[in-house]
């Protein structure tokens, strides 16, 4: 336990914090836009899933990590318009939609990977390396912690104030949030909400897919069945818990990764505590912190509503 | 055509078809094993027979039942092996089918005796080898190990492999990592760099993830499996799952009940076939070979000598793994 | 003479029921041409067939004599059309800006508020408007939001001026100040669709069609008009505007409020030290700008919100604090200002909203279950007692128009309550026939000896049906004065902050 | 051109229709997921009818294997139509087999017409406290109560898995093994049916459950509040109906169907307590709950369905040669046509001309 407090620990619990943020903070950050959209994307676990499962088909096949990221975010893309169509188009329900989307993903994903190792050994990919920023990365304790990291690692960084900006100082992010709080206003200026909600979902689903890619594509260097294990469940929880703001989604990432990096080095460093409290820590942290905190809902008004013009 | 035992002679079998139930896809290294040792035994045609097999994807539990259930209705299948934990399922089946021989693997079984029979795998031997090398080459003295859940055929090897680098260097510190989970590749890699980051320098990884040895350069050591082709950059060796003598072991009982008219006598204890016996192997070097010391090369070989002779018993240990 | 705007035969179905049945209708330009008709009777639908909201199924839209095609709100306002709806449109998140500007800007990337703040600027000056730009939304008083619905629709340059019952939100002050503007604009050259249903402000357009189920009943002149008249056409047959109030002693105190408090969300107090009392046969009115407490007040006194200090009882009995299920046990009833959200749920249908809350009561229960025949029963009295304007009992409430669903849930109220009974707004938004008929049902159930409590905006309904009236500003009573010896003067004094006292000295120097 | 119109109403033909389109759209979709992998079309749907239908013991399997998803999915039709999008069914399914073996352990030796209600509601105990625990989280601390039941589904994953190993409940002695229990004794099964050996008695127990929550949900009281909760919480508090308490009814009786489903498994299926024969049920219980269009009867319907894939999924896994992972790959095609059609039948076509 007193080891936890050696420099190369904390560096190590932190480094590792940052890692894992990476996937959770492309799809959270997707999230927060379709979220702010007033589409309640269920579907995050499937499109990530789509997301790295694309990747580790594209980067088996071509051999090329940045196509496989381009895949992946075309993935993503694609799962936002079949989302948009089931809420938008149709009006079905955004939970049981989303709901629907991670069952089908999932059954898709495993036939397809089934259908394409079909017997022969797994093909593998050599995965995304740190890339140490010069200089940078000589930093003591913060260096390796905050520049030794991923090249995307940097991008999932970048775009906490870019989608910052996007929502509150683009005119689109005007017209986004005005999706999320009330479309009608949209709606009776002749514009279309339908088009708006697409464009959004879209986007915000290749994020999402873009998450799932990095976890492929950084993380690991093989696909398996559920490849996603329950980490779009988080981005849904760190939304929720982020109160729908760039920053607090921030925080609520934060906070998860650190626990579960924190619990990940007690187990391995043998604190005498039962396996499965260690793991279950961030998961119980997360009820208990949201016990305590409690702040103005800034849940956009219309989340989750079909729109319907009367 | 003769008479008299010749009867037996008769009806002997010249074909012998088996399910197969798997129960992490073949691309696992424990069904990946079974499959490839029942190539080499197929190719060696034991007692003359033509083998074939049928493999399932995975399956678990009253799934797997149902299939077995399948298999066995079909009559066209004379073993049905069932690649994991399946004892409860075979229980409401055996004595329905009392001439087909069911055989359940590793942990979580019960031993039914009958025709069901139970094969066993421990690896420890080799693990406790890897140890020795791990022993001897770590600078840091800290090892680690990363697994799935612990149950007596995982913890069985992770304590030998410990042991192992203990019997040759005192100092030895421990690290052990249970994920919690069967597949989970990122959680894998995850704990395996925490364990490098809290000093370990050599891994026994048993989950296949060799991406952070490969990030830290480190080496590592695989399991069930000849690993060094995932990452030969960083597998010296592995502790290999051979399924060779228990196939043989299966299909000799099989044979005697069919062709001899003996009762099946599926055990009822955890039996497994030892290292001299060709049921576990030390994986060769790979491209690392040149990095480990003649020396430590050599003692190695003369401790495994003394393995396949038997003067050198590799103590078995199943308690649950702790770090320390 | 040509026309600003001009619909032919227009014709609007919903499920096969006409909204809009043939409907001929002609706008001038620069008059204010009101739009005039009982709930249900197909205004809003006719306007929203204008804006391009609806596609009708039959008829032509000519906009300066000339056809056009609306099919979405886009085509009406590139046309000059602009539409202020029944309900707000905003965004309460939102600042007023924002409200405005969102989906305006056509090009760039970023937000550009500098410009359209200035082309606001110039708007507000000339018609004399003073709004804070950047105020939230949700901080404006309803009043306020209203004027920035209209700002939304000159902000696009609409010629053609749809407002569907603005006033309906407006305390008398600010429906001055809004046709002082409408006069204004009038001037400038811009038309105005108006919809209403208070008759001193149909008095004041220049030209009114009245509409009765869908259909055009006439169009006539204002000036060659009156209010009877008007009413008659509407209605098809004489609404009596005159309250005929019985002159009764009030009894036993039915229920008394003493040293009340209580606060908002974030602890601010929003009820400060009310008293007052209501005994049988009695009204009390609560007049006040609408924000002062009124909404706060009525949810304490029905259970929904818990009051922090003081008492209320209700025939010598402590209730204070009771949930809204025990004080409904006891009688009270209640009619919130906010029907869809706190009155009705509109999913329901109509039969399963006139029994919400008594849901349990062995009335229309048989065993466990719910007893659909006597619930059904009781719907279909209600709707012919209440002339709710639906099809059938089946209905789902939110498909009614606000009038109508005003009348489900004065009909529930009515029948359940026993003894006291809370009526916040009920006269908003209601067609002046169902007006007439909720004020007589209020005098009658003063008659049977019910308490109640009156908050209305409508110095009308208070002075004709209140007994005693107490003016509410800021949380707190300024006085409470009996309607026989007061003054409408005295009353607006005291809703702009005096107290009694002071209101009376006040008046005393002005006489 | 035409254009899709709402109806004012329901016609049950035109709904028929529309399911059986999404059923027919489905299939071919499913076909052409096939084609694209080169797999036997005929041999795939033969194996998968046979496994669900075609003989008296596939169809004891089918019910077998519909009976906990009906019961999850039950859990879901109460909780979403209240909405609260509770879906913490999967870790109920937990609780409930580690209520009902706390209780087989308390209850031994009882005569079974009464240790098997006995165990049955045990378990049901169990789901109820974390339907409990849900609502008391939203009731008392504003916690949504998609975060709590979503952490609470890995919470007691982890204490089971405690329990199973370390804990008191781990099989001690001779096979120690990943983290399962000793196998009940015998007369703690539930009793079998028809003397089939699949058939057990808990399979009654779903068509039971879902006729009362359909009357429940529509002609009670407690129905319309709990339908009224979804809609408009705010009216409902008006008109004096105690939102903190129906939460708590709906969320605890939610707990307690999906709480049944995995005492069921316990003591009909798998008669030993392990997490690996339970994972997935609750998931897969919200879907089939959704493709019931959130009604206990289509519930029913639904779970047939799913369970009668689930059960021509083994026979097709082992006479086709198609990947396992068609079957979830089914269903989810499934799923969205039905939820395409649940749109479809809500319009009606109607031809307009072009102006
Ligand atoms: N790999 C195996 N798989 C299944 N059953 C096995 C296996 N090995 C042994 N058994 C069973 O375990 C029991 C004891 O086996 P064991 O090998 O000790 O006996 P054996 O035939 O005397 O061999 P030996 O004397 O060479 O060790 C027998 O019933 C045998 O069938
Ligand atoms: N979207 C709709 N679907 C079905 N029926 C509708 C719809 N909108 C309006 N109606 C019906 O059409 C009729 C006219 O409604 P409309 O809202 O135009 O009345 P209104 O004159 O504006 O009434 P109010 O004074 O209460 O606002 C009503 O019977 C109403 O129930
Ligand atoms: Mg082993
Ligand atoms: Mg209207």
């Amino acid at each position: 336990m007193s080891q936890l407090f050696q420099e190369a620990i904390i560096v190590s619990i932190l480094a590792a914090t940052i890692r894992a943020m990476t996937p959770l903070l492309f799809s959270a950050m997707g999230e927060l836009i379709t979220q702010r959209a007033g589409i309640w994307n269920m579907g995050v676990e499937g499109t990530m899933l789509m997301g790295a499962f694309t990747a580790y088909i594209a980067a088996t096949w071509t051999g090329s990590l940045w196509l496989a990221v381009l895949a992946a975010i075309f993935a993503g893309a694609l799962m936002g318009l079949i989302f948009a169509f089931m809420t938008a188009t149709l009006r079905v329900d955004h939970f049981i939609a989303g709901l629907g989307l991670n069952l089908l993903v999932s059954g898709l994903t495993l036939y397809w990977f089934q259908s394409y190792v079909q017997g022969r050994a797994q093909p593998k990919f050599a995965s995304f390396q740190d890339i140490a920023v010069p200089f940078l990365s000589d930093i003591p304790f913060l260096g390796p912690i905050l520049f030794s990291q991923r090249l995307l690692t940097y991008v999932a960084f970048l775009a906490v104030p870019t989608v910052w900006f996007l929502l509150y100082r683009s005119r689109y992010g005007l017209e986004l949030r005005c999706l999320g709080e009330n479309p009608k206003a949209l709606d009776v200026k002749g514009l279309s909400v339908t088009a708006r909600q697409f464009a959004a979902v879209m986007a915000g689903s290749a994020m999402t897919g873009l998450g799932g890619g990095f976890l492929m594509l950084g993380l690991s260097d093989r696909f398996v069945a559920d490849f996603t294990a329950g980490r779009g469940w988080i981005v849904v929880v760190a939304l929720i818990a982020g109160n729908w703001k760039p920053k607090g989604v921030l925080i609520a990432v934060t906070a998860f990764a650190i626990l579960d990096s924190l619990a990940m080095h007690l187990q391995v460093l043998g604190t005498p505590v039962p396996r499965q409290l260690l793991l279950a820590l961030p998961y119980l942290a997360s009820v208990v912190l949201l016990m305590g905190v409690r702040f103005r809902s800034s849940q956009p008004g219309q989340l989750g509503v079909p729109y319907k013009r009367s | 055509i003769a008479i008299g035992p010749g009867l037996a002679r008769a009806t002997e079998p010249d074909k012998l078809r088996i399910a197969v139930i798997l129960s992490a896809g073949l691309e696992s290294g424990w069904d990946a094993t079974l499959i490839q040792a029942l190539e080499r035994v197929k190719a060696k045609k034991p007692h003359g027979l033509e083998i074939t097999w049928k493999n399932t994807d995975p399956l678990w539990g009253d799934d797997a039942g149902d299939a077995m259930r399948v298999f066995a209705e079909s009559g066209q299948y004379d073993i049905i092996w069932a690649h994991s934990s399946y004892s409860d399922q075979v229980k409401k089946l055996k004595d329905e089918f009392p001439d087909i021989l069911f055989v359940v693997a590793g942990s979580g079984n019960e031993g039914l005796g009958g025709n069901q029979y139970w094969v066993y795998k421990r690896t420890y031997e080799p693990a406790y080898l890897l140890g020795t090398i791990a022993g001897k080459m770590t600078k840091s003295n800290k090892l680690g190990a990363v697994g799935p859940f612990p149950s007596d055929d995982i913890n069985d090897e992770i304590n030998a492999f410990f042991d192992g680098a203990k019997a040759v260097n005192p100092k030895i510190e421990r690290s052990v990592a249970f994920i919690e989970s069967w597949y989970d590749p990122a959680k894998a890699a995850a704990y395996t760099s925490a364990q490098v980051a809290t000093g370990a320098d050599l891994i026994f990884q048993l989950m296949d993830t060799f991406k952070p040895c490969e990030e830290a350069k480190i080496v590592c050591f695989g399991a069930l499996q000849d690993q060094h082709s995932l990452s030969p950059s960083t597998v010296l060796s592995s502790a290999m799952a051979l399924w060779d003598p228990d196939v043989n072991h299966i299909i000799d009982a099989w044979w005697a009940h069919k062709a001899e008219g003996k009762p099946y006598a599926g055990n009822t204890d955890k039996h497994w076939f030892a290292m001299k016996d060709g049921g576990a192997a030390m994986a060769p070097y790979g491209e690392l070979e040149s990095k480990l010391p003649q020396d430590v090369r050599g003692d190695v070989e003369a401790l495994k000598a003394k393995i396949m002779a038997g003067s050198f018993e590799v103590p078995l240990d199943v308690s649950d793994p702790k770090a320390h | 003479m040509s026309t600003a705007l001009r619909v032919e035969g227009l014709t609007k179905r919903f499920a096969g029921v006409a909204a809009n049945d043939d409907v001929d209708f002609d706008l001038r330009p620069g008059e204010i041409h009101c739009l005039f008709g009982e709930n249900g009777a197909g205004k809003s639908t006719l306007s929203s067939c204008i804006f391009g909201l609806y596609r009708p199924d039959k008829g032509q839209i000519l906009v300066l004599e000339k056809p056009v095609h609306i099919a979405s709100p886009i085509d009406a306002i590139r046309h000059g059309i602009g539409m202020v709806h029944q309900h707000f449109v905003l965004v309460p998140e939102f600042t007023v800006l924002e409200n405005i500007i969102v989906g305006t800007q056509r090009s760039g990337w970023r937000l550009n508020a500098a410009e359209a703040r200035q082309k606001l600027k110039a708007i507000c000056d000339g018609y004399g408007l003073d709004i804070d730009f950047d105020a939230y939304v949700w901080q404006l008083p309803v009043g306020r939001q209203q004027w920035v619905e209209i700002l939304k629709a000159l902000y696009l340059d609409a010629q053609i001026l749809i407002l569907d019952e603005p006033t309906a939100v407006l305390t008398p002050g600010e429906s001055r100040i809004l046709f002082d503007i409408m006069g204004k604009m009038c001037a400038r050259g811009l038309s105005i669709i108006l919809i209403t249903h208070k008759l001193i402000e149909v008095m004041q357009s220049n030209r009114v069609t009245v509409l009765r189920k869908g259909k055009v009943v006439a169009t006539l002149n204002t000036a060659e008009t009156s209010p009877d008249e008007l009413a008659r056409l509407m209605v098809g047959r004489d609404v009596s505007f005159t309250i005929s109030k019985q002159e009764l002693t009030p009894g036993e105190t039915v229920v008394a409020v003493n040293k009340l408090t209580a606060v908002g969300l974030w602890g601010e107090a929003v009820l400060k030290d009310v008293s007052f009392s209501v005994a049988r046969h009695e009204i009390l009115g609560i007049a006040g700008v609408a924000g002062n407490g009124q909404k706060e007040l009525f949810e304490v006194l029905c259970g929904v919100r818990k009051p922090k200090t003081g008492s209320i009882r209700l025939m010598n009995e402590e209730i204070a604090g009771l949930t809204p299920r025990c004080l409904m046990d006891r009688g009270v009833g209640h009619i919130p200002d906010d029907r869809f959200r706190e009155g009705l749920v509109p999913e329901f249908n109509v039969a399963e909203n006139l029994v919400l809350g008594w849901q349990r009561s062995a009335k229309y229960r048989s065993g466990p279950l719910m007893n659909a025949k006597a619930i059904a029963r009781l719907a279909r009295d209600m709707i012919a007692q209440y002339q709710i304007a639906t099809r059938d009992e089946k209905v789902a409430a939110g498909k009614l128009s606000g009038g109508n669903a005003q009348k489900i849930i004065i009909a529930r109220e009515f029948l359940n309550a026993s003894g006291l009974i809370l009526a916040n707004q009920p006269t908003r938004g209601l067609d002046v026939g169902v007006i007439e008929y909720v004020q007589s049902q209020l005098l009658r159930k003063r008659d049977e000896g019910f308490a109640i409590i009156l908050a209305s905006e409508e110095l009308s309904d208070l002075f004709g049906l209140a007994d005693r009236i107490a003016v509410m500003f800021k949380g707190e009573i300024m006085g409470v004065v009996d309607t026989k010896q007061t003054t409408l003067a005295e009353v607006g004094v005291m809703m702009a902050g005096q107290r009694l006292q002071t209101a009376h000295s006040l008046e005393r120097i002005q006489a | 051109m035409i254009r899709f119109e709402q109806r004012s109403e329901q016609n049950s033909l035109w709904t028929a229709a529309s399911f059986a389109m999404a059923i027919l759209a489905g299939l071919a979709a499913v076909a052409l997921l096939l084609v694209s992998t080169g797999a036997n079309i005929a041999q795939v749907f033969d194996a998968l009818i046979m496994g669900a239908v075609g003989s008296p013991k596939a169809l004891a399997t089918t019910l077998v294997k519909a009976t906990p998803i009906i019961l999850t999915g039950l859990a879901t039709v109460i909780a979403f139509r209240a909405q609260l999008y509770s879906i913490g069914q999967e870790g109920q399914v937990f609780a409930g087999a580690m209520g009902g073996y706390l209780g087989a352990q308390l209850m031994a030796g009882m005569p079974p017409l009464l240790f098997f209600p006995a165990v049955l509601l045990s378990g049901m105990a169990a789901g109820m406290l974390f339907g409990w625990l849900a609502a008391m989280l939203r009731n008392s601390f504003a916690v949504n109560e998609i975060i709590s039941t979503l952490m609470l589904n890995y919470l007691v994953v982890y204490l089971l898995s405690w329990l199973l190993e370390g804990g008191p409940w781990g099989e001690s002695g001779g096979t120690v093994s990943y983290q399962q229990s000793p196998m009940l004794s015998g007369d703690d099964f539930l009793p079998a049916l028809f003397g089939s050996r699949v058939l057990h008695a808990g399979v009654i127990l779903p068509f039971i459950a879902a006729t009362i929550c359909s009357i429940v949900i529509s002609r009670t009281p407690l129905g319309l509040e709990i339908r009224g909760l979804g809609y408009n919480p705010v009216a409902l508090r008006h008109k004096g109906v105690n939102i903190g308490r129906t939460v708590f009814i709906v969320l605890m009786t939610s707990g307690a169907l999906a709480a049944l489903a995995g005492a069921i498994e316990l003591f009909g299926v798998a008669h030993r307590l392990r997490a690996d024969n339970l994972v997935g049920l609750g998931y897969t219980g919200i879907i089939v709950g959704m493709i019931g269009g959130l009604r206990p009867l289509g519930t029913v319907l639904a779970g047939l369905f799913f369970g009668g894939l689930a059960s021509g999924a083994v026979y097709m896994r082992v006479l086709g040669d198609v990947p396992g992972s068609l079957v979830p790959a089914i269903q989810g095609i499934t799923l969205f046509f039905f939820l395409c059609a649940g749109v479809l039948a809500r319009y009606r076509v109607v031809k307009v001309a072009v102006q």
